[in-house]
């Protein structure tokens, strides 16, 4: 027994020992991605994309002369599991940046890692404390969960509404979402009348839509991944539920389309562009990334693109422009340059990085436009 | 007559002292904080699985909610540390007794039941465990954030990692050193007569309500501890650690190990944490690999794979 | 004429236990054989190794001529030799009908039937309570249940272990009696397994006597019976027997 | 009837859903003695013995050990009070050596529970030595020699099996000790040996309760022999009254009215 | 409302009553807790979508698919693995239907991907509106579909004779065996119609839910919540305690908090199993002996 662990150990040591053979002009990456378990609706997609994009850099020569050699972890959405591989993608397999993990709670498991380690780490999490305050390693692509729920409760005090009925996942994604909602309703002078929640593997949701149907709300605003709000949609309809719904971004996919049918019509998401891209306007700064990003995503996977996919999209995007600041692979200096006014149109919205915003984004780079489901498509709406 | 006789505890404390003296030379040559920090989740997963193997192996009562009382150690260091200002000894140390005076309450009810039903029991345990730690937000963070940013262990000069390791190094120790204790004492030998029948425990003057919940809560103060230190080493986590999935890796710790030492466990939490970190391109198929192993274990080496494999190992030696 | 079932040379135990150290009997068609002997002895493994739960280290066992060596216990009973376990093992949940509809599974539904009837003429007990629960029938009836449930399938062999077992004196009558009418009017051959040695060995044709796992005596039952150091040796201890 | 009565017991009845399983027995035990219990199968015999231990708690009637009321004492309480027991089917703990089980039986001699093998673990090896010298004692009186001791119990032949099961039980050192069926599977010299290790553990001036169907050890070693049938006593007395008793002989080779 | 809630309750418990079902099959015919029962479930639905989204296969072939590889698995898991360990502890058992539970769940990821996927409502029955209740479409397949299916299973086991020989060889396996009866076989047997009516179920589920590989560990706790509430190895209790688990649950987000309804539903299995261990509608087994 005491002899087998020896060996173990001694198997740990030589593994540590073993060169990291780096060739020349190569920037190796790592990706960490909930390609399973609770959160695999985000990483599953978003680990699809990261492989795509990473063949279209090395097909067209890398970054400035950089080919990519990517690494990827499946961190099951388990933060301990993430860290670990962190950890792993920064010792054994020497990258130089880290994208991911996909969910909030993951991303706050490693940030105090990344900055020990300090190794540039460009999250996919929705929520802001990733960022605030900003920790000289730590980056994200995403629009904080903040953004989108100013664009929704803005977007709904000028159709005239003033009091919410919140219906929200029990799940991390609606547990943040529904935090930050309420806190932005109290700034913004709505009420939320009642605040309900359900599992995200319940099949029916009808005892909390009655509920809060019965507390007179003048809008219903669902935080959830699909499929809740596709059940909820036709709960909603099919009890006759009359005021205006509203979807966050986690709910803006086509399959709420397809599977919520008639029940979806007329109801409201909020999203990035990249849902949409053909009803946005021609001018739209955004348009031809987000066009190429699901057009080539849905040639190649078969499937339509989720809004999750900008995320890694736009962090490759980072990346390659710090590259091309810096023309290192250095960890360091990356990570002062993405932190040093990198600025372009990404699928998230219009990126200005700075030394106080790690995320790059803010109420101004028109991340989120109001998608409103007609006929069965989703129309941009203003 | 000396050769079977009291040589067991001495036995275990003699493997103890080989097994901190390694991990403690580990702690010197390893460089990489990756392999430091897949052996530091070693051992603290061991010193749960440690727990574990009393209970299950050793009483003969199964767990499948153990991962709760992981969650709750857990969340006792982060609350003590974060909300109440104390300092990390005083943390550590609610993190173990918390956990031993729940278990303990909840023994008695839930060891009424046995077999399937216990599974079943416990399985639930842990289920509500995880709801109410993803719901009471206010207390534990939910499961987005959930905890953030305990404070760093940076001690002396040492860094947070290797504070950690050395914390776990000793727990481990304190761990073993407190199973060996029981498993060779005249209670662990009650136990043991009590798994194999509760009427002859009861009638050598075993008081078997009393013992099981005793053993169980030493196994949840066991679990709690391992919780206390994975709060120190990960600083931010939230409820989805503490799932029914760590309650059944638990529990594949101590069956690939063994159920009948406690030097098992070791090995079982060594083996599925080292495992998937050094397999290339395990993670696709991870499930499948961890089920049939399990079913192929359990047919086949139903004692457990390190005793099994030590088994045939010294047994080759022997007729060599 | 060849024995209905014979046991020759069988050797068996459990693991590393051997109970039977080479037995040899033999059952004909109208016989009823008895098998005595102190707890311990090996009767119940005789019984089970005969219906194929324990796998015989040596030996054979022939059913009409033919071995029936490693079949499972389905098919033994199939082959027309059933066995009244110990404790009776009815299907405590199930109705006495049920039950006794079981006792006929895989054959033909008719002929279940019609014999299930002739089991009622034997047992007048059973169709009073043809729908109760049969666990929450008293011990004798159960008795009947489990022989009754045997009979359904029309065996050629009955194999009874310890059917007195725990019942009251008059109803332990009425099963012997019942037992010598299966064999007098039916035919049936009857391996009875009996603590009860002076019931056993009065209604028995023949009859062995099995003491730690040998047939230590055989001959007939009034030859035994009569026998006086087989009483002592009963009462008295083992080591004259 | 000199001796001083170590156990009474007086009107004990037990009965199962409306079967009664012993019913309304009374006879005392005296240390120094072999008594026995006999009747056939299904007489209630192993009941008994589970409303001695405590196992089953009796409906009706006293049981007193040396003159203490033992109702509603636990098991445990009344196997520290000095009641030891073996089994019908010998219960070796797996995983364990013949020496650990029978250090095991030694259970209320240990003075260090939960916390003291917590806090003071190296009285725990003081403890042991203690244990195994006792355990090693017994083992050595029921004739399980040295090398046989680090061996897994549960592995070991049936006979051995049947005196580490003794030996268990005297590492009690119990007052009362209660044998179930101790010879079943026992060949006739090892029954022989087991007849004189009970003679013998009866002088030590313990009372012995053997459940025995081997009538000639029964006959042979005890001075009071109990028959019990349909959950009655049927009979008590001498070796020689109990195998001159009508009664005994018809419930024993069963009398049946006029058959066929 | 208050009906509302009790009929959606009624909807989601009939869900439930079908996992339970399961378990009291395999319950009834081998005293096993299957814990991979709920992997049937989730089977069905990844099988139906699979083959529905990709193969583009019409949907009541689809259903039929799904029965059918629902129930190879479950014989493939009763002859491959359980009929090993026939005699092993409860422990062994358990740990035995847990590693078959991941497996399933491992192959399920690695064969249809790790993506929700949906399947479209059935449609046929319509929406039924009883004045301000409404019956969905989808749930009064399910409430149809449970009806038959625990007819059709309190038929199987009353009243022929292959049920019979189930309950009975789970009750005395040798006594049975001296029957003719093959325990083995009625084993095997039960564990197809387990995985059988999960592989329906996961099908009848996949339109209101998405399929999704780790769907098996949540309906396979809900479905021993209402088999043990219905009382283990009663086919009707299973049915009762899918809706009395169903209705607990919608009450309890309809009128306390919905957060919590998951752990109320398994404090009452917790609760159920300590108390009253024959379930809350069985009865306790009166035996003579």
């Amino acid at each position: 027994m005491v002899i087998r662990r020896a060996l173990l150990a001694a198997g740990l040591i030589a593994t540590v020992i073993l060169p990291a053979n780096a060739e020349d002009k190569e920037i190796r990456i790592g990706a960490l991605m909930a390609a399973s378990g609770p959160a695999a609706f985000l990483g599953a997609s978003q680990k699809n994309v990261f492989e795509l994009l990473v063949e279209q850099i090395n097909a067209r020569g890398g970054m400035s002369g950089y080919k990519v050699k990517p690494f990827f972890y499946d961190t099951e959405g388990n933060g301990t599991l993430a860290a670990q591989q962190f950890r792993r993608l920064a010792d054994s397999d020497n990258v130089s940046v880290v994208i991911g993990p996909s969910t909030t709670g993951e991303s706050l498991a490693i940030r105090s890692v990344a900055n020990e380690m300090k190794v540039p780490l460009i999250s996919m999490a929705g929520a802001e404390t990733v960022v605030v305050p900003p920790t000289p390693f730590v980056f994200k692509t995403p629009p904080t969960d903040r953004i989108v729920a100013e664009h929704l409760l803005d977007f709904m005090k000028s159709k005239g509404i003033h009091s919410i009925g919140l219906l929200s996942s029990n799940d991390g994604y609606g547990q943040a979402g529904a935090s930050v909602v309420k806190e932005v309703a109290s700034k913004t002078g709505m009420k939320i009348v009642a605040a309900e929640e359900f599992g995200p593997r319940d099949t029916d949701m009808t005892p909390q839509v009655l509920k809060i149907r019965s507390s007179g709300a003048d809008a219903l605003l669902i935080w959830s991944v699909n499929p809740g709000p596709t059940i909820i949609l036709k709960n909603a309809a099919a009890v006759g539920f009359n005021k205006p719904i509203y979807n966050s971004y986690g709910a803006a996919s086509p399959q709420l389309i397809e599977q919520a049918g008639a029940a979806a019509e007329n109801s409201f998401v909020s999203s990035m562009r990249l849902l949409a891209p053909e009803s946005l306007p021609a001018d739209d700064p955004m348009r031809a990334v987000v066009s190429k990003l699901a057009e080539d995503y849905k040639t190649k996977y078969k499937s339509d693109a989720t809004t999750f996919i900008g995320h890694p999209a736009d962090a490759l995007r980072l990346v390659e422009e710090a590259v091309k600041k810096t023309g290192s692979i250095d960890r360091a200096k990356l990570a002062e340059a993405m932190a040093d006014g990198i600025s372009f149109p990404g699928a998230n919205g219009i990126f200005k990085f700075t030394a106080d915003n790690h995320n790059g984004l803010d109420a101004s780079s028109q991340s989120m436009v109001m998608l409103k489901i007609q006929n069965g498509k989703f129309v941009v709406v203003k | 007559m000396t050769l079977h006789k009291t040589s067991r505890l001495r036995r275990d404390w003699q493997i103890l002292a080989l097994v901190a003296a390694l991990l403690a030379l580990v702690e010197f040559c390893v460089s990489s904080q990756f392999h430091r920090s897949v052996i530091i989740l070693s051992m603290i997963h061991s010193v749960a699985a440690v727990g574990l193997t009393l209970l299950v192996g050793y009483a003969g009562q199964v767990s499948l909610g153990h991962g709760a009382f992981v969650g709750i150690g857990a969340y006792t260091v982060a609350f003590c540390l974060q909300r109440l200002g104390l300092p990390v000894v005083f943390a550590l140390a609610a993190a173990v007794v918390l956990p031993g005076i729940l278990g303990f309450l909840i023994a008695r009810p839930i060891l009424r039941l046995s077999g399937h039903n216990l599974a079943l029991g416990t399985l639930a345990l842990g289920a509500v465990f995880y709801v109410v730690a993803a719901q009471v937000r206010d207390v534990t963070g939910g499961l987005d954030p959930g905890i953030v940013d305990l404070p760093s262990m940076a001690f002396a000069g040492l860094a947070h990692e290797r504070v950690v390791f050395w914390l776990s190094i000793f727990a481990l120790c304190l761990a073993a050193a407190i199973a060996a204790s029981i498993v060779d004492g005249r209670f662990g030998r009650g136990l043991m007569i009590l798994r194999s029948s509760e009427l002859v425990a009861e009638c050598i003057g075993m008081n078997t309500a009393r013992a099981k919940s005793m053993i169980f809560a030493v196994s949840a103060s066991l679990a709690g501890l391992s919780g206390g230190l994975l709060a120190l080493y990960l600083r931010s986590f939230n409820a989805s650690a503490f799932g029914v999935g760590l309650s059944i890796e638990l529990l594949m710790m101590v069956i690939v190990g063994s159920l009948s030492t406690i030097w098992g466990a070791m090995f079982g939490s060594f083996a599925i944490i080292v495992l998937p970190n050094l397999l290339e391109g395990f993670d696709q198929a991870k499930q499948v690999v961890y089920g049939v192993a399990m079913i192929l274990i359990m047919l086949f080496a139903p004692n457990g794979l390190g005793e099994t494999l030590f088994r045939v190992f010294t047994f080759r030696r022997k007729s060599a | 004429m060849t024995a209905l079932m014979e046991v020759d040379g069988l050797r068996a135990g459990y693991g590393s236990v051997e109970v039977l150290h080479g037995v040899s009997l033999s059952v004909r068609e109208g016989e009823i054989l008895a098998l005595v002997g102190a707890n311990g002895a090996g009767k119940s493994t005789l019984l089970n190794t005969i219906s194929g739960f324990i796998r015989p280290s040596d030996g054979d066992i022939l059913c009409r001529g033919h071995s029936i060596l490693g079949r499972a216990p389905a098919v033994i009973a199939r082959a027309g030799i059933r066995h009244v376990p110990e404790g009776r093992r009815i299907f405590a949940e199930l109705a006495v009908e049920e039950n006794l509809m079981l006792g006929g599974y895989g054959l033909d539904r008719e002929r279940v039937l019609e014999r299930m009837k002739w089991v009622y003429e034997l047992f007048p007990r059973l169709i009073e309570r043809r729908s109760q629960a049969a666990g929450t029938m008293s011990g004798g009836e159960q008795q009947m249940l489990a022989i009754g449930r045997a009979l359904i399938a029309d065996p050629k062999l009955l194999m009874l272990d310890e059917p007195s077992m725990g019942l009251a004196p008059i109803v332990v009558a009425e099963i012997f009696k019942l037992i010598v009418k299966l064999r007098d009017a039916h035919g049936l051959g009857i391996l009875l397994v009996e603590q009860n040695a002076h019931a056993a060995l009065r209604i028995a044709d023949q009859a062995c006597v099995l003491s730690l796992g040998c047939v230590v005596k055989q001959g007939t039952g009034a030859a035994l019976l009569s026998d006086q150091t087989f009483i002592e040796a009963f009462l008295g201890g083992r080591s004259s027997v | 009837m000199t001796l001083q009565a170590t156990l009474e017991i007086a009107g004990v009845s037990k009965s199962f859903g409306g079967v009664h399983a012993v019913a309304d027995v009374s006879f005392f035990m005296a240390r120094g003695e072999v008594t026995a219990l006999i009747g056939p199968n299904g007489a209630g015999k192993t009941t008994l013995i589970n409303l001695l231990t405590g196992v089953l708690p009796a409906d009706r009637g006293t049981i007193r050990l040396d003159g203490r009321d033992l109702a509603g004492t636990p098991a445990y309480m009344r196997a520290r009070a000095g009641i030891a027991r073996t089994y019908q089917t010998p219960q070796m703990a797996q995983g364990m050596s013949v020496l650990m089980n029978v250090m095991a039986g030694a259970y209320r001699f240990g003075k260090h529970g939960l916390l003291g093998s917590l806090l003071r673990p190296w009285l725990v090896m003081a403890d042991n030595e203690e244990l195994a010298e006792r355990a090693g004692t017994c083992l050595a009186r029921v004739g399980v020699s040295e090398e046989w001791w680090g061996r897994p119990a549960a592995d070991l032949p049936y006979g051995h099996q049947r005196r580490v099961e003794i030996a268990r039980a005297l590492a009690q050192d119990p007052k009362l000790l209660l044998l179930d069926e101790p010879a079943a599977g026992l060949n006739r010299s090892e029954a022989d040996e087991l007849a004189s290790l009970l003679v013998s553990i009866a002088a030590d001036g313990r009372a012995v309760l053997l459940v025995e169907h081997d009538m000639g050890m029964v006959m042979s070693i005890s001075s009071h022999i109990v028959v019990l049938n349909f959950g009655r006593k049927l009979a008590e007395g001498a070796p020689e009254t109990i195998k001159a008793d009508k009664d005994v002989i018809a419930a024993y080779l069963g009398i049946v009215e006029e058959v066929a | 409302m208050f009906l509302q809630v009790v009929v959606s309750g009624i909807v989601v418990g009939c869900v439930y009553g079908m996992a339970a079902l399961g378990f009291t099959i395999v319950y009834n015919a081998t005293k096993i807790i299957n814990f991979a029962n709920g992997e049937f479930m989730m089977l069905g639905g990844v099988l139906l979508a699979g083959l529905v989204a990709a193969a583009k296969v019409p949907i009541p072939v689809g259903i039929l698919a799904a029965i059918a590889g629902c129930a190879l698995v479950g014989w493939v898991l009763q002859r491959g693995v359980l009929d090993g360990a026939r005699n092993s502890d409860p422990l062994t058992l358990v740990m035995l239907t847990i590693g078959s539970a991941l497996a399933l769940r491992g192959a399920a990821a690695l064969a249809f991907g790790r993506d929700v996927s949906f399947v479209p409502e059935f449609g046929v029955l319509p929406l039924v509106l009883l004045g301000n209740v409404y019956i969905p479409s989808q749930g009064l397949w399910i409430i149809m579909v449970l009806v038959v299916v625990s007819a059709a299973l309190w038929y199987v086991f009353s009243r022929t004779m292959l049920g019979k020989a189930m309950r009975a060889a789970s009750q005395e396996p040798r006594a049975a065996a001296l029957c003719g009866i093959e325990p083995r076989r009625t084993a095997a047997l039960a564990m197809i119609m387990a995985g059988s009516i999960g592989g329906l179920a996961g099908a009848m589920l996949a339109p209101m839910s998405a399929a999704f590989y780790e769907n098996g560990i949540f309906l396979g706790l809900k479905g021993f919540a209402a088999a043990v509430a219905g009382g283990l190895g009663n086919p009707l209790g299973a049915v009762v305690g899918g809706l009395l688990i169903g209705l607990v649950e919608s009450l309890t987000s309809g009128f306390v908090a919905s957060g919590f309804k998951d752990a109320v539903s398994f404090m009452l299995l917790i609760l159920v199993l300590i108390l009253r261990p024959q379930g809350l509608v069985g009865k306790a087994v009166v035996r003579r002996v």
